[in-house]
């Protein structure tokens, strides 16, 4: 029993960590919102060449054959960037499912996906593909196959479709894994956004003064962070262990998944609350950054299963 | 004890209902929003016409003298009927109660009928950039000038509440330089088109534009200007704050309408809820109800004579954190669809937009009018009376 | 729409709290625990001489012919006592079923209850008769004609009973929203306990000082206080709304009884968590009186139906 | 990363199921009660001949030198085997600690193998009636008698756990009468035989007598009954304090195994429970495995030499607060059968009275080793950094 990550582990994680920091500061996130894709202009094509679209591929295909354990950091740090880009249906969701990933390796082409339990594909625009899941099969479509409908979120970065597919269209594959693929990889981008809006909060309440002290040394501020932070720490341990059950297929990987889903979506929410309610008025300045994080978090809890569906499926197995 | 309604009470809420039902306007866009501003006073002057946009007040200002017992089935009716947030309710629920109570009969007559009829637009002067949930960290100055009769203004005001779109501004200034915290703070009434004032709007958290920063520069106001007396502001001002807390911003029926929607939705979505959102639904669901049974139970001791000092505090804090749950256990409901801010496709049950548009709202509600851990410390040391730190 | 007790309503009111402040004072509550009935020696006299024990009574047979508006808040002072007495299942619960009330008006006998919400009957050992309800009727039976089998509640006054009635016994009589009266008598009494663990919470940490100030001037005690008034509050108004539903009979008393203990046991389950917690240690301590009310309150809130069956009732009914 | 289990530890773990299987007493008394407390000694002993008292301590003093990791899998049999609490803890887990770090080696070989043995039983002598929460407010005093090379003790501790039972007592004194708070306060160890001690126990909140007065009156302890430098008790005790906090006191065994026994119960009564109940047992044993996790987590960085400060206080809300919510979702499922103390006839799921007592026990979790709120503050002040007041 070791439960840590490899400094190779480490290593990707920070390479990526530091092309956010450089490339994907709120400004290109709130950007996001507003242009044309709601995607970044630099963010994507660093990722195909460091190989982080095409982690999960193997490397015969170009891609580096790594396993959803060496993604899972990743994915948390586009959560804590609020990264405007479909990584987690390429690369996560995606990838393992192609018949021929080389185009989606080199970012040539983006993937985006539409599962039952997250039917409105992100970006589904400017993919190239879809991979359309309903409750009997998967297939693999070319985005001109397919009719997209165009939703709203409240997140505007995510340009949302529904997605039509005739019956004839795409090649089916076989699921592997692919929904909790999903459901763990939104679970890790929910735990970064759950520390970007805690790091926030902290030295927001921190500088802010009102009755002459700071925010940060009333014991009610105190309180809702120290929550924030129990929900996290306990949150963060199930969504790796999961990444290793995932990556070794061990039986109970549906229940893994499904705890940690749970846990980090009631995790982002209740620091979301948390992280407002300190933030007080200045949070709810749509000019103020916090609420690029929180939307992305309120989008990310509902979707690939909600906490009391995971909850529940849990329950099937254990009750 | 007699928890019926009596005819008088009766008619009145037939009264109501009939014109609601007939006249609230269906699906008015957002009044954070310039256009959507225009609409909602369009509907604003409806209900002055008709003389139900200050029900409770006298005859001569456009009212109706009607009972608290009387608005609050107003209220009821109002929301059940769908009708929209008041655009007006800052000048109608916060101002107008400290005119009636501090106005002189020239400043009544003067402001309380054009309020009404929504011709003068009221927002609220509060908050600035270092006065927050500290109000008496207020650092705008008011600068007597007595050769012109009047004062002039200087300073920032912000999170002003659609000032992007009113035509006047309530607020404290600090009057006397000296003095420090609550005291020496003046309650000043202030037109938005007076030379030096600026007015830039900005995003809520819904990126609406329903805030705005007053910018005030050297700013000339009469001495008419002045509700209540010189340097007493706050004492003035702390009515308007009561009422904010209290059930005059806040009556029930928003929320038991925002109830009964959250039952239809559960039922349009059963299929796919989780069992235990049934019992949050409930749960909130009897909430609504025990918010409008301690209403009529503090009504009842208000109309006997008894008076609401801190216990607005549990009022403000128990309808909205309701607020928030209702919107939350409405999101749970939607899932995947809950981010949405328009319809889903083939949609059963509707309004994902305007569930997910009220969740944002709601949000505010614990954060505004004082936080609501400021509303628990009111009620630990001024309703339980535990020591002040 | 006057929603307000009547002077004599309150009149009645101050007379039980007068009585219980100087009869039932919380040593008189820790005999009870030891006593050989877990009863009081004067106060169940002094309720049947004021009418208490009679109250629903019509005159006729010796009592008031007052309603359960009448009697609610004098429930709510015996909770806020604490009193070791069948005063609920005795006053509230069985008089208007009995065939001949007055040895009851009286308090020459003493009636407890068994219903299958609150299976356990309190003190039936010193009772004369009991009322035995199961899922299809409600039978008035005399004790003698009963087998009784003794339990051990956590609340040691509460003598608990399982009652067993031969098949013939006693006599059948119609319900009448029995279990309303008791369910409703429950919130009431949850009500006057947790008013009771808030006061006794209140004056201790007002007093206790640590870290050289009031432990009440702590911003987190004070929440867990204003956050158990918040809930008094918001269950008081119920308690007394349904009251005048089930005295008028109007079409939704068992709406309102259910939301009125719903919320009542709520209030008091947490009120109880936040007065030991905001005692600490010396609430801990069974010396102190602390838990001689919270363990009323874990009793009560678990019979007549708990919460979650009142909400469940809630739900059948408007869902 | 490995969350496989390697053959020595799966061959360790088989070693522990299969003794404790064969020999965990069943239904031992209460162990706050004299009678229960000698039927547990039995226990300890029964642990302490087969090597199975302190796993983790050298084999000179009756350990196993078990790693870390082996302690948590033995701690995971223990309770899943349906082992009782240890009435020993306190000195294992919280005193010995200390000694390893602080005594000499003649502390050390004098009193570990009495403590492992449970020959000598210590309780824990920090409370003082003025001294709960406010640990540095302690007032009882150490006066130095140089003429008979030690100290006298006198003062009253509280709310001492098995104080009554126990023979020894671990605590701080203030040994220098000038210092205030945290300064001047030694570490003693005091036999309760000695002359001037006196010990009455009393009544925890479930009745039994699990907690003691002991009252000190010029107890006389020679030089080597100090622990540590004399008058750095305060830094020797946090160590200890860390402990208690930290997952020496509370592996997850103890509440892995309680949320088994909460999903049999459901099990049982799932024909009677609320739907929504369901899904609070989920989160709860959801919330056992999260505690599992983390201190896995948490042991591979031990063990990888990092060191666990303020972290510990992570650790004791969130397992303190489990277990009161599994009790708490124990007694919904039992409805009116919860009260009981004793079993419910023709029970089909059994442990009424085991879950009410445990509950009761549970309520001690968030007060004692410091409340919750104490270490809410230190999480916000010394794992986030906000600022002191």
């Amino acid at each position: 029993m070791r439960f840590a990550f490899t400094e190779d582990q480490l290593a990707f994680r920070d390479a990526v960590r530091d092309l956010l920091v450089r490339e994907c500061p709120p400004s290109v996130v709130r950007d996001s919102w507003t242009n044309a894709t709601g995607r970044t202009t630099t963010v994507w094509g660093h990722l195909a060449e460091m190989g982080v679209l095409g982690a999960l591929a193997p490397e015969g295909a170009g891609g580096l054959g790594l396993s959803f354990l060496d993604l899972v950091l990743v994915l948390e740090e586009a959560g804590y960037a609020a990264l405007p880009e479909p990584l987690l249906e390429h690369a996560a969701v995606a990838i393992p499912l192609l018949p021929d990933p080389a185009p989606a390796v080199s970012g040539a082409t983006t993937v985006t996906a539409s599962f039952p339990a997250a039917p409105y594909a992100p970006w589904a625009d400017t993919a190239g593909v879809v991979v359309v899941a309903d409750d009997t099969r998967v297939r693999v479509v070319a985005r001109d196959e397919l009719d997209l409908t165009a939703h709203a979120s409240v997140d505007r970065a995510r340009r949302l479709y529904t997605v039509d597919a005739p019956p004839g269209a795409g090649i089916p594959v076989s699921d592997g894994a692919a929904l909790e693929r999903g459901a763990l990889g939104a679970a890790a981008q929910l735990i970064g956004l759950t520390r970007r809006m805690l790091d926030l909060t902290v030295e927001y309440v921190s500088e802010r003064r009102q009755f002459g002290v700071p925010v940060g040394s009333f014991q009610a501020v105190k309180h809702h962070l120290a929550g924030a932070r129990l929900a996290l720490e306990f949150a963060r341990p199930l969504v790796y262990r999961a990444a290793w059950s995932l990556t070794h297929a061990d039986g109970d990987t549906p229940v893994h998944v499904s705890m940690a889903k749970a846990t980090a979506s009631d995790a982002a929410h209740l620091t979301g609350r948390a992280a407002l309610q300190c933030h007080g008025a200045i949070g709810y300045s749509y000019e103020y950054d916090l609420h690029l994080f929180l939307k992305r978090a309120w989008a990310l809890e509902g979707t690939w299963g909600d906490a009391p569906w995971h909850r529940a499926r849990v329950g099937r197995a254990i009750l | 004890m007699d928890l019926t309604f009596t005819p008088p009470e009766e008619a009145f809420r037939a009264e109501c209902r009939t014109w609601l039902h007939a006249h609230v306007p269906r699906d008015l866009p957002s009044g954070d929003t310039r256009d959507g501003f225009a609409a909602h006073l369009d509907w604003e002057r409806a209900l002055f016409d008709a003389r139900w946009a200050v029900v409770s007040w006298p005859q001569r200002y456009g009212g109706r003298d009607a009972s608290p017992m009387e608005w609050l089935l107003f209220e009821e009716e109002y929301y059940r009927a769908g009708g929209p947030q008041r655009v007006t309710q800052n000048g109608i629920f916060l101002l107008a109660p400290t005119v009636f109570e501090f106005g002189t009969p020239e400043q009544q007559d003067q402001i309380l009928p054009r309020m009404a009829a929504a011709q003068d637009l009221w927002c609220q002067g509060w908050s600035e950039p270092n006065a927050g949930s500290d109000l008496a960290g207020i650092q705008s100055r008011a600068a007597r000038d007595a050769a012109s009769g009047g004062w002039r203004l200087s300073g920032q005001k912000t999170w002003t509440t659609r000032g992007a779109f009113c035509t006047h501004l309530f607020g404290l200034f600090r009057s006397d330089p000296d003095a420090e915290r609550h005291r020496g703070l003046t309650y000043f009434l202030v037109p938005l088109d007076a030379p030096g004032v600026t007015v830039r709007g900005f995003g809520r958290l819904d990126g609406d534009e329903g805030f705005a920063e007053v910018f005030l520069d050297d700013v000339f106001v009469p001495d008419s200007a002045v509700l209540g007396a010189v340097h007493e502001g706050w004492s003035v001002a702390m009515a308007t704050a009561g009422a904010e807390r209290g059930l005059t911003l806040r009556s029930p029926g928003r929320f038991l309408a925002a109830a009964d929607r959250l039952v239809h939705l559960y039922r349009a979505r059963r299929d796919m809820a989780d069992p235990r959102v049934a019992d949050e639904v409930v749960r909130a669901w009897i909430d609504a109800e025990a918010y409008r049974w301690q209403t009529f139970w503090t009504v009842t001791r208000m109309t006997a004579g008894e008076s609401v000092g801190a216990e607005a505090s549990l009022t403000k804090v128990f309808w909205s954190e309701l607020d928030v749950r209702l919107h939350e256990h409405a999101l749970e409901l939607l899932g995947a669809d809950g981010e949405l801010t328009d319809e889903p496709d083939d949609d059963d049950a509707g309004g994902a937009a305007r569930w997910m548009k009220g969740y944002q709202f709601a949000l505010s509600g614990p954060i505004y009018a004082g936080t609501n851990e400021i509303q628990r410390n009111v009620i630990a040391e001024r309703v339980l009376g535990l020591p002040r730190r």
